[in-house]
């Protein structure tokens, strides 16, 4: 039993090394999604300090919006861009019907109410879309398919190229928000905003507009994930129990930090495929679903504000 | 008008702290538990029973469940189905090992194996709080349906992984199983939501229940009281996941019957649970009720009432349309009145109180 | 607490030994000696930031200074956690109320019986015989206290509806509740005008006569102050500069120099 | 007061929906169709709704009906979820249905006890229950035309034919990627019992419902464990996920089987080209040349009385729907004929679906020679365990690819007549079978 479970697991490891890459490799691409959706919730928790659970459900939407405009007969690139339009509408509609009657509620408040845009979106979706699962337009939007097959290590490791671009794209997509943040003046204010509303809203600055474009942006990263996760598998509503794991990610990153986000989804990731395919078959198999919240449980028992959260000081 | 307590004064710190200190309210009560023991029985279809009273009960006493968590001390939690399911487990266990033994002891009892359960998922509570907290629930929601599928010991060793109630009976009336009429089953739920909900307003209006709503509103000003947080936060979980435990025992021995059990206590019967206490009021018992009977007839009369009046609906977009509302309705609410259902209520009465001069 | 031996008045009920307090690389409280004797009231005194919080934060047991020693009663403490204080009959206000918003003042109230309240669990069950029978003691001892404030028009209103002054006045008696041998007062008259102060004041006084309560008192109003205290100790930047009856501290020249010249 | 008022206002309403729809008149047979077009599993769900709708209209546009009597047919979403499906069952139960088709092992579960009080049969096409084949234990509960443990018996047989007889399976390592609850569960036992007679290795690989569009490591395991073949009882977003991750993971399509619900035209496409050669057992064909499809076309599709698009219309779930209805007309036609009278109820359908024969004759009567296979039902077996076989994805269509094949009975049967009777024994209160047997008619 204890051979079993801690060392048998590492002897397969070394046995078949080109497996392991090949592990590491898919859990390093669903990490990179999960950071992806991470992101999503970052960016409105920085800005706004709503902890927005509908993002995972913004993401299947902003993906079926997309797939939908297409089957309409519109061309892919349109068909993106008027995806962006309507998550546009959304971010504004949300700011206006959603945040604005709610400003200066408790957290909690604005958390459960964004369980409640969670369904709203949920039942437009299936309203306009229909609730079939939907293919994801990969030829149309250039994203290449196939794979690439490298020997190494006694063995066959298969990259996908759907899978290196998401990873690609999701890097410079977290370079060009990092520059964002840094280097426009919006970026400017959202982190003023993100260290004190009022003191951000006595210099000038805008709550309504920062909080229309941050959702805005998280509308767009959620359009990527949507694309990249609807290209691996598909895009139906049952993607949004998936996108939940973004709140492991989250504790382990902490939910201000971008590199948080990034470096917590890569842990969730890896450890969770490493775990399931190396432990999993000791309990039955299908640990996957529940290992990332232990692994961020266990972790939250020792450092409670995550990898890169700062040491919380209580005051009264 | 009709609604006026003037002239009711109280003799003594007990009739000031009865839990309905207004005649009218405790003639509302009895009006109430009137229809619901007497009326529904003798009139109501079996739909009526089957599909909209009986899942209206169990919720009911899930969302007690939850509200005394989150609502009465604050702490959010995920897991609510899990809880549930270690209720139904449990109490499918225990009446299978112990099949002469009464039916009404093992659901109550089940009640406890989940108030274990749920003490021990609870404990992170002390170092972590809010949404922190929230992903702990989700690791025990989980974790427990994983369970509920990979053991096979708690489902008997059935070939499907489904359970199956067996037919127990009370003074010789069948209550549970097929044969058991809805009626039956109804009154039984019935007596157990009653018993429990007296009991919870009972917790809930002494010490314990103020205990857990200082915890709630100032955890650090409670601590300087002399209260221990992490008893008191050990018991919120464990009296709340008591109470989900027995929603669930219930649930599949008086409203289920069995079959998939693990699928019936997976997430979305969690948030849809959690949905019941914001709509009806976070730390309000009666709001539970009112939740739980808003989200339960919502959909039942998009899907059936509607096409009865003459609408006709697609049983598909009906489907949307629920989802639609009930995401509406919860932003709604919280816009509206933070305090759901309940608040609203309340304020009705304040109102009906000083009908018609306003002031 | 009964099985404690009882502290006549005028002897040292809580010293306070050269404690030290840094948060990171903050120091708040710099090898800060002094004591309270049972039955007096004392001031804490000093500019913003001169760390009289943080004193009561550690005297109470919500932070745990890394030098220094407490005596209170006698007996040294080691890192306590603050419902232990509690229990040894330490209570206290706050600076920023700290009141159970969501509850009426007359739970607020009841919450400081609950160390009281023994009866178990068993028969909070069903609110009848011994757990109501405690309950309406209790009723009894939280209606003296809200007599004694003078608060009975709200004792069924949601405290997060009150205006401050009304808060305060709750949180006195919430912290009265627990019938404390030593009660800390975290600046109980900030932001309140005359006639409240007057009221506050005539609580405070009345409080130590009545119940004998020793208090301790952070206040930046000197005449309240210099009023009300038996002595005070006046901190800044966490170091205390001086020590004694109000008259010798109002003659001290530190203390002129470092906060009455300045703030006054 | 308040409280009161809404509760008497909506214990109206309720009531109401339940009864305002009086008892059909008897002039139409009322089938309740319990569909789902929303949920996780529309993806599969949508195009059975269709195709039950489909042909039962047919029948009503075409014959008036089955016998001249109009079938009323009323769909009721569940989302497949079992709450739903019960509070379907429980409001149209009224209304004096003929049989239920709950399309959910969860529901299907819920229905078994429920048929024998409240008289209805139940008809779970090739789903539910495996143990309901037992028509001694379970007389109200019909799973033909072949259950679960047939189809993976018919497996094993697909597999020993390709490698060349049975005692080939020898040594060989066969998966099974299934979805993680009762429905995905069910063929373990007869697999674990073949793999014990033919030696062959077993290895599962469960998959959450919540995982199904995450099978990554699944596919990966399966690749560590060189897995020669692999059976996916999978259903909704897991089948087109399980094709992807096949093709990716370089598993030959040739070697993966799905169970009958695996073979959706959209899991296969899922896989684009490399799904090509992807498999699934099958007990009717694909294709809408047939003259039943053809009359769906004419009376239903081009009246605007559908809501398949046209091209779908012969894609395999959509003629799986056509099946399950054929099976419920011809199960009412039996009835009628046994009983004599039009207008049949519960109880008469049930003794028609026990009496089901469907010859060659009569397929071809009704337009669907070469569509299906000859089935029967008897009183002791409500599967029939009928005849079953291999389907194959050309690219664009699945394609017959195997001959007819039967189940291994001799395994399967004990199982089921054991494990029906573990069933029953766990019930104290479950009913002796109280109706007659009926004879073939």
């Amino acid at each position: 039993m204890l051979y079993n479970i801690f060392i048998d697991p590492f002897m397969q490891m070394g046995g078949a090394p080109d497996l392991l890459v090949q592990t590491l490799w898919e859990g390093l691409v669903s990490g990179v999604l999960y950071a992806l959706i991470a992101l999503g919730f970052v960016l409105i928790f920085k800005a706004s300090g709503v902890f927005n659970f509908a993002q995972g459900i913004m993401v299947v939407f902003a993906a079926l919006t997309l797939v939908g405009f297409h089957e309409k007969g519109v061309p892919a690139w349109i068909a993106v861009i008027l995806t962006l339009g309507v998550m546009y509408v959304l971010a504004l509609a949300v700011e206006r019907v959603v945040l604005r009657p709610l400003v200066n509620q408790p957290d909690i408040i604005l958390f459960m109410a964004t369980f409640g845009l969670t369904y709203v979106l949920i039942g437009i979706g299936e309203f306009i879309f229909g609730g079939e699962p939907k293919q994801m337009i990969t030829e149309q939007l250039f994203l290449p398919r196939g794979a690439i097959d490298v020997k190494m290590l006694g063995g066959r490791v298969t990259f996908q190229k759907l899978d290196i671009a998401a990873a690609v794209i999701a890097t410079v997509m977290i370079g060009a928000l990092a520059a964002f943040f840094q280097y426009t003046r919006i970026g400017r204010a959202l982190r003023a905003v993100a260290d004190s509303h009022k003191a951000a809203l006595s210099v000038g600055i805008s709550l309504n507009q920062i909080w229309a474009i941050v959702w805005f942006a998280a509308g767009i990263v959620a359009l990527i994930t949507g694309v990249m996760w609807g290209a691996r598998s598909e895009v139906s509503f049952g993607l949004d129990i998936i996108a939940l794991k973004a709140l492991p990610v989250l504790i382990l990153g902490g939910f201000t930090s971008i590199p948080g986000a990034i470096v917590g989804g890569l842990i969730i990731g890896i450890g969770e495929k490493i775990a399931e395919f190396y432990w999993g078959p000791l309990v039955g198999g299908g640990i996957e679903n529940w290992i990332a919240y232990v692994i961020a449980l266990g972790f939250l028992m020792v450092r409670p504000q995550g990898l890169f959260g700062d040491k919380i000081i209580e005051r009264i | 008008m009709f609604y006026r307590e003037a002239g009711q004064f109280k003799k003594s710190y007990a009739a000031d702290m009865a839990v309905f200190p207004i005649l009218q309210d405790r003639i509302g009560i009895a009006v109430i538990l009137f229809i619901a023991a007497v009326v529904i029985p003798l009139t109501g279809s079996t739909f009526f029973i089957s599909s909209v009273m009986i899942p209206f009960l169990v919720f009911s006493l899930a969302a007690m469940g939850l509200n005394i968590v989150t609502g009465y001390t604050g702490l959010i939690s995920l897991g609510t189905g899990a809880f549930m399911g270690v209720g139904a487990f449990a109490c499918y266990k225990l009446t299978t090992i112990f099949p002469n033994v009464n039916i009404i002891i093992w659901i109550i009892a089940s009640g406890a194996f989940s108030a274990a359960i749920g003490a021990a998922f609870g404990l992170p509570s002390l170092r972590i709080k809010g949404f922190y907290l929230a992903v702990a629930t989700l690791a025990a929601q989980f974790f427990l349906e994983w369970c509920f599928v990979r053991v096979p010991w708690l489902y008997n060793y059935s070939a499907s992984g489904a359970i199956q109630v067996p037919q127990r009976t009370l003074f010789g009336v069948v209550i549970t199983g097929a044969n058991a009429s809805p009626t039956t089953r109804y009154m039984v739920l019935l007596g157990v939501v009653v018993l429990l909900t007296w009991v919870a307003s009972n917790i809930l209006h002494g010490r314990v229940g103020r205990t857990f709503m200082a915890v709630r509103d100032m955890d650090i000003a409670a601590e300087l009281m002399g209260i221990r947080l992490l008893p008191a936060k050990l018991l919120a979980f464990a009296l709340s996941s008591f109470y989900c435990g027995v929603a669930g025992a219930v649930m599949m021995f008086l409203w289920y019957g069995g079959g998939e059990a693990a699928d019936a206590f997976n997430i979305r019967q969690s948030f849809n649970i959690l949905f019941m206490v914001i709509i009806g009021g976070l730390g309000s018992l009666i709001g539970c009720f009112m939740g739980a009977a808003l989200l339960n007839i919502v959909p039942i009369i998009l899907k059936f009432g509607l096409p009865a009046i003459g609408i006709a609906v697609a049983s598909e977009t009906a489907e949307h349309l629920n989802h639609l509302l009930v995401g509406g309705l919860i932003i709604f609410f919280l816009i509206v009145e933070p305090h759901g259902l309940a608040r609203l209520w309340q304020i009705t009465k304040q109102k009906l109180r000083t009908w018609p001069f306003p002031y | 607490m009964q099985t404690m031996r009882s502290i006549e008045p005028g002897q040292q009920l809580l010293n306070v030994e050269n404690v030290s307090l840094r948060f990171g690389g903050v120091k708040a409280i710099t090898d800060v000696s002094f004591d309270i004797k049972k039955g007096e009231v004392r001031a804490i005194i000093g500019p913003n930031g001169a760390g009289k919080t943080s004193m009561l934060n550690v005297i109470n047991g919500f932070y745990h200074p890394q030098e220094g020693q407490i005596t209170y009663r006698g007996e040294a403490r080691a890192r306590m956690r603050p419902h232990v204080a509690a229990t040894q009959g330490i209570a206290r206000t706050f600076q920023n109320v700290a009141l159970f918003k969501g509850m009426t003042t007359l739970d607020n109230i009841m919450v400081g019986r609950t160390l009281k309240m023994q009866k178990s669990f068993f028969w909070q069950l069903f609110r009848h015989g011994p757990a109501m029978n405690e309950e309406i003691e209790h009723r009894k001892f939280v209606e003296e206290i809200i007599d004694f404030l003078e608060i009975e028009h709200i004792r069924k209103v949601p405290v997060g509806k009150l205006p401050y002054g009304l808060q305060k006045r709750v949180e006195l008696g919430r912290a009265l509740a627990m019938q404390p041998e030593l009660l800390l007062l975290d600046e109980p008259m900030a932001g309140m005008n005359l006639e409240e102060k007057e009221d506050m004041c005539r609580f405070i006084l009345d409080t130590k006569e009545q119940y004998g309560t020793t208090i301790a008192l952070i206040e930046h109003d000197m005449g309240v102050v210099m009023d009300l205290s038996d002595r005070v100790v006046v901190l800044e930047y966490g170091i205390k500069i001086a020590d004694g009856t109000p008259e010798e501290v109002k003659a001290n020249q530190k203390v002129i120099d470092a906060y009455l010249g300045v703030a006054h | 007061m308040k409280k009161y008022l809404t509760m008497t206002a909506l214990a109206a309403v309720t009531t109401l929906a339940a009864t305002a729809m009086p008892a059909q008149a008897q002039d139409s047979i009322y089938v309740p169709l319990l569909t789902y077009r929303t949920g996780p599993f529309a993806g599969s769900g949508i195009h059975i709704a269709n195709g039950m709708h489909d042909y039962l209209q047919m029948l009503n546009q075409r014959d008036g009906g089955i016998g001249g009597v109009k079938i009323a047919i009323e769909e009721c979403e569940t989302g497949y979820d079992t709450k739903k499906g019960v509070e379907c069952y429980e409001s149209t139960k009224g209304k004096n249905p003929v049989v239920y088709n709950p399309y959910s092992t969860g529901i299907t579960l819920q229905l078994i006890p429920k048929a024998a009080v409240d008289k209805v049969p139940v008809l779970s096409m090739a789903y539910g229950l495996s143990a309901a084949a037992d028509g001694t234990n379970f007389p109200w509960i019909f799973n033909p035309p072949a259950t679960y443990w047939d189809g993976a018996s018919v497996f094993i047989k697909h597999v020993a034919a390709v490698e060349g007889g049975l005692e080939k399976l020898r040594g060989k390592t066969i998966g099974l990627v299934h979805l993680d609850a009762p429905f995905g569960k069910e063929p373990i036992p007869v697999l674990e019992a073949m793999a014990k007679k033919y030696e062959f290795t077993l290895k599962l690989y469960p998959v959450p419902a919540a995982q199904m569009q995450n099978q990554g490591s699944v596919w990966l395991s399966i690749r560590r464990d060189r897995v020669d073949w692999i059976y996916n009882q999978g259903w909704g977003a897991m089948n087109p996920t399980a094709v992807k991750e096949a093709v990716k993971n370089n598993f030959p399509m040739d070697k993966l089987v799905g169970v009958w619900w695996a073979g959706g035209d959209d899991d296969a496409r899922a896989g684009e080209a490399g799904a090509k050669g992807y498999k699934t057992l099958n007990f009717h064909n694909t294709g809408n040349t047939f003259p039943v499809m053809q009359d769906i076309l004419k009376h239903v599709i081009d009246k605007n009385l559908s809501q398949a698009k046209r091209e779908q219309v012969g894609e395999n779930l959509y003629n799986r729907g056509v099946y399950n209805s054929m099976l419920i007309a011809e199960a009412i036609r039996t009835a009628q004929k046994i009983t004599g009278k039009k207008a049949v109820n519960g109880e008469d359908v049930r003794r028609g679906f026990e009496a089901l024969n469907i010859t060659e004759a009569r397929l071809k009567e009704m337009g669907m020679e070469g569509f299906a296979n000859p089935m029967k039902i008897t009183c002791e077996d409500h599967s029939g365990q009928n005849k079953v076989f291999v389907s194959q994805w050309d690219g664009t269509k699945y394609v017959k690819a195997s001959d007819w094949m039967d189940p291994i009975k001799d395994v399967v049967r004990p199982l089921i007549e054991a494990e029906a009777k573990e069933y029953v024994s766990k019930d104290a209160g479950w009913p002796k079978r109280a109706v007659a047997c009926e004879k073939a008619s």
